[in-house]
């Protein structure tokens, strides 16, 4: 029996049921503005995590981050928090949840301006390659998020400078009501990327097996070989682009068709029809998930707000120290 | 007279101009198909097709250069940013395109283009998606600069700057798309360069803009159960400024608050400011005041983002000190 | 007798000329700032506008524009001026070398940020696109532009609403003391458009005939299937980058290599192979450029300086329009 | 003490910090084999290698960002732009990520970057490289901004930039690298947030930074020669900004004039101008004046160019309006 994939379907689990109980809380509340779910994708966090070395490899993405941050064993207790807006909140209760941010657990953000994080991760490389520590920066972004001049200018600079990172599109099919054979030149994102002498590798991101072969392919190749390359993941996104997207621009059959290729029961089905997995240790799975969801919410509930001085805190690293 | 929002009167007036003027199109982000983010360009996709309501790529640097790039064709490109945070992106092809083309062409081109969206924080964004950056496109010789506060405004200033031969920035509020106001049923223009005068006052003028003018009114508000009557400007127009219409006001009443809910450095609310301190010099019975957003990016937390912000209150006691009285 | 190639001669002949006075007049100090000179490059913008129809095609292009304005039949007279900073030039004194305009004549510029042009002249595209007038923008860029993102965001726009604009990437092989493989991913320009579904071609930029050849056919396939193209010119600047370049970077050798292949040498040679061209007529039309050239010099000495009062017109539409 | 230049005397600082802290690194276009577009890192990479002195590719977006990343990874870039010209391209990452990590992380991030390059006007460039940003930067919280206009400045201050925790925006000219000056042989540093006196006087004080710091001694010196003793502050640190040095000067002369060679409207200059009139109202005995670049592109023509820039002449006849005086 695979212990560690049974630890792999748990932390899908645990970014399902997150984001169905931080879907629950913004209708109660107690989450404001933008929450972005990740409900659908999570097999590409959860893949694409478990081929690093957390030891000394690197995570950046977008505003979707709920499902990376939970990949990399962030507290769930502590991004519930954040996005209560809260003082015990990974950020403090000043992100919320676009700006997950946990150094020690290698999540270097969270990023809401939509393609930012690409140059940003691609210097996080640079240091990486600078010092020669053998570690691999992976960063995740959208379909839409593709066809921004940051990218461009990252490709080549990854390219030219031979950093070790992996570029993980997110192929959700959506940015936002766009769907992305709308805006993209190029349908096949792996040949754009051909175009910046940069191996291109496609997965099917509802399946987790599909996406630690090519993760792992590509993190490899980064690590050992100093070639950045981009991994195309092919997903989907069950909830709206955020909370008030009334999705007028799908119909209900098409999430359905996706939800048929569940990444959670496909796995699932998988290893219970191998025997890996019993409806029994299922059972015990999800409710330790639940029990963890309930005690992230019952924390972040039961924590203070940040005091109101906090406002001028962490402006600069000394306090005061311009005006 | 019609009631509406402030959403509304932008759609009627893009409605209205693009009718009128085969050159005039929108492009942005979502403003097609999905009918706006904030829903302003609703049903227009329906009633002008996609060539006239133009979805783009999420690449803000590349539309707002073909934007100006059509402009300059003879176009009258409608640009909508979905927020101002994101043009940051997109500030080389505002500066040094929109704004230089008429002056370093010798006068020979025109760029009759207007970039509109929200700007500003809204509720619960946190730092990268509440930004006012009107004191970044007011800085900027050959830009106009639009900030309307009431429905009516909305929808005069717009058809104003859809309607002229520079390019216009304009500052719209995810916060104020639901305000409502009366707008004239005919058709009209708000000239630009002209402030208004949203409550009269004797005892002291406080200016502002955009949003943070309705908090402005309630500050006076306030001070009227106190006995003070504060006259309320709204400028509207930041560039060009009204600055006669400042100065008469403060003269008159001899004290001054601004607001602005931009960070204080370098802001229209501290030029402003200084303005009134130079050319009111003689008449100032108290320095002027400013009350700005904080001097710190936008936290989350709701109570947090709620202190960060030149409210009522805050615009009240700016009041009160200038009138030496007890906060 | 081919009349319109002997024109085009001169018309190479004269931006020759033209960069050669600029130059002595900058070491004169009739000329201050960036002065980017075309020298070597000429067949290029000679090669590419000879295919337009100037009655509804624009072109647009970066600093280095003195060779795209003489191409376009602009008065050397006029631009003269302008690099002498006078009222009688096309941009009244207020644009210098990096900024020459005529609209009347199709140029639209003239841009002194590195790549800028790019999404502008996708817009004057898309106006075209919009009106239906037939017409097609050339945009042309240098090698080191190739790398803005302003390329890759205008690349994609182009291609997903079918434009009517060619790229031409004019690759001298350095921007500034940068070779152009130093910095680039894929060397060939051509492959990483492929990457956006769009058709290269490359050319040799020192061959008129090659340049003719290329954008004949990428201005026919973007004007009559709207579809927008981008051309490889590969060439190469006799000078340096701009006046003030010691030029460390390269050696005289490879400077001289390629003067042996010069555009309008070879053209010449060519043309009086064929008994095209006679050195009587050669004589005449190198005479004739030469007046033409020392009448814009005399007609930019001659010129006045903008009045003290043209600091303030021309920055709105109407006078003192804002505060 | 030597006497160097500021194009020297920042080179020697960027050569001290990268030989004392293997962290530091050098980034930007021509940077390395050019030896620097204004040769400020000259001999660099011989020194120090490629990977300590990296060209890039023209991508100041990119290379910028990838300078952030490099800085909350650990390491301590020094990104030059080639001018602030073209960070215009590079706001969004000056802005959204480096100025906001620490606050958007809760504290848990830091980015110990310096971003430099010359800014502001030099000679015939033309509007889109004759631009000061020095407003832009100013006006974000989260930076912090420096402007030295003398070699031991320059010197001083970009070694405390290379050693400080947060992200500094530098500002140099490309009329200032030539600039000569006293800079001693021993190792100093210089504090953030101090303006330094650079002319003592009674009669008014005159405030600026940068490149117009000089034009401001020249114009004490026309002053001098008219008997009028003005105080010529240098803020040498726009953020932190020095107010009490300010205030206390202009509460001893009672007269102010500000100089900045940006745009006036949302400005350095507009903002210090308006502290210094709130601050010092009770002691004021004239308007402070502000002497600014014009509100205009900057033209080509060099006759217009000087125009459009605040020279000595206009800023004593600014001093002496604010003494009452003839001009
Ligand atoms: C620069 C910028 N432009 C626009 C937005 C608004 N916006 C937020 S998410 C989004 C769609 C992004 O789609 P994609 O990259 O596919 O990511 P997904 O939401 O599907 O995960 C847009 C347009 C933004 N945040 N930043
Ligand atoms: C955005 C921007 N970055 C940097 C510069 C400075 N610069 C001017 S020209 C140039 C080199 C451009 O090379 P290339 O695109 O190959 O054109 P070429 O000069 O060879 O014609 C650089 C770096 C600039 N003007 N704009
Ligand atoms: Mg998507
Ligand atoms: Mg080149």
């Amino acid at each position: 029996m695979d212990d560690s994939l049974l630890a792999l379907l748990e932390s899908m689990q645990l970014i399902r049921a997150f984001e169905e109980k931080a879907g629950m809380m913004y209708g109660l509340r107690k989450i404001g503005g933008f929450c972005h779910l990740y409900t659908g994708q999570e097999a590409v966090a959860v893949g694409a995590v478990s081929v690093l070395d957390l030891g000394r490899d690197y995570v950046l993405t977008g505003y979707r981050d709920h499902g990376h941050a939970l990949a990399l064993g962030m507290d769930p207790g502590a991004i519930m928090a954040e996005l209560f807006g809260k003082a015990t909140g990974v950020s403090r209760g000043k992100g919320g949840s676009m700006h997950l941010f946990d150094p020690a657990k290698r999540m270097l953000g969270g990023n809401g301006i939509v393609g930012a994080q690409i140059p940003v991760a691609t210097g996080v490389a640079l240091a990486q390659a600078y010092r020669g520590d053998g570690g691999v920066t992976l960063c995740f972004f959208g379909d839409g998020a593709f066809h921004q001049g940051a990218l461009h200018e990252s490709l080549n600079l990854a390219k030219v400078w031979s950093l070790p990172i992996v570029y993980v599109v997110e192929n959700n099919q959506w940015g936002m009501g766009t769907n992305w054979k709308r805006v993209s030149s190029e349908e096949d994102f792996t040949l754009t990327v051909a175009g910046y002498g940069m191996k291109g590798l496609s997965c099917d991101g509802m399946d987790l097996a599909s996406v630690r072969g090519a993760l792992r392919e590509a993190v490899d190749r980064a690590r050992t070989a100093r070639e950045p390359c981009l991994v195309e993941a092919r997903t989907y996104r069950y909830k709206g682009h955020s909370m008030s997207d009334p999705q007028k621009y799908r119909s209900r059959d098409d999430v359905e068709e996706y939800r048929k290729r569940d990444p959670i029961d496909a796995l699932k089905g998988r290893m219970t029809d191998s025997g890996e997995l019993t409806e029994a240790r299922w059972a015990e799975i999800a409710a330790r998930v639940d029990a963890k969801v309930e005690a992230a919410v019952a924390f972040a509930e039961a924590s203070p707000e940040p005091a109101s001085g906090e406002l001028y805190t962490d402006v600069y690293s000394s306090p005061r120290a311009a005006g | 007279m019609s009631v509406i929002t402030y959403r509304e009167a932008l759609g009627r007036a893009l409605d209205e101009e693009m009718a009128r003027d085969g050159r005039v199109f929108l492009m942005g982000e979502e403003v097609g198909e999905y009918d706006g983010a904030y829903k302003v360009s609703k049903g227009l996709l329906a009633k002008y097709g996609p060539d006239r309501v133009r979805d783009t790529p999420i690449a803000e640097l590349g539309f707002t250069g073909a934007g100006v790039g059509a402009a300059i064709a003879g176009l009258r490109p409608v640009v909508e940013w979905m927020t101002h945070n994101f043009a940051l992106l997109a500030m080389d092809q505002v500066i040094n395109e929109a704004a230089k083309m008429r002056y370093m062409s010798g006068g020979q081109l025109s760029v009759p283009i207007v970039f509109r969206g929200p700007n500003g924080p809204a509720e619960y964004l946190a730092s990268q998606h509440s930004q006012s950056f009107a004191s970044f496109w007011a800085h900027v010789p050959g830009l106009k600069v639009l900030a309307p506060s009431t429905p009516a405004d909305a929808y005069g200033l717009l058809k104003s700057a859809i309607r002229d031969d520079d390019p216009v920035v304009f500052l719209e509020s995810e916060m104020m798309y639901g305000w409502k106001g009366e707008v004239s049923d005919q058709e009209f223009l708000v000239p630009f360069g002209k402030a208004a005068v949203a409550r009269p006052g004797r005892d002291l003028t406080i200016i502002s803009f955009s949003k943070p003018a309705r908090a402005a009114l309630e500050a006076a508000d306030a001070l009227a159960g106190r006995g003070i009557e504060a006259e309320v400007l709204d400028l509207r127009s930041i560039r060009p400024l009204d600055e006669a219409a400042l100065y008469e006001s403060v003269r008159r009443t001899g004290r001054c608050v601004v607001v602005d809910e931009s960070w204080p450095f370098a802001s229209v609310g501290s030029h402003v400011a200084y303005l009134v301190s130079r050319e009111c010099f003689d008449r100032l019975d108290a320095p002027v005041a400013l009350v700005s957003g904080e001097d710190v990016p936008m936290p989350y937390n709701h109570a947090l983002e709620l202190a960060a912000q030149p409210l009522a209150a805050k615009i009240e006691a700016a009041a009160l000190r200038a009138l030496y009285r007890e906060v």
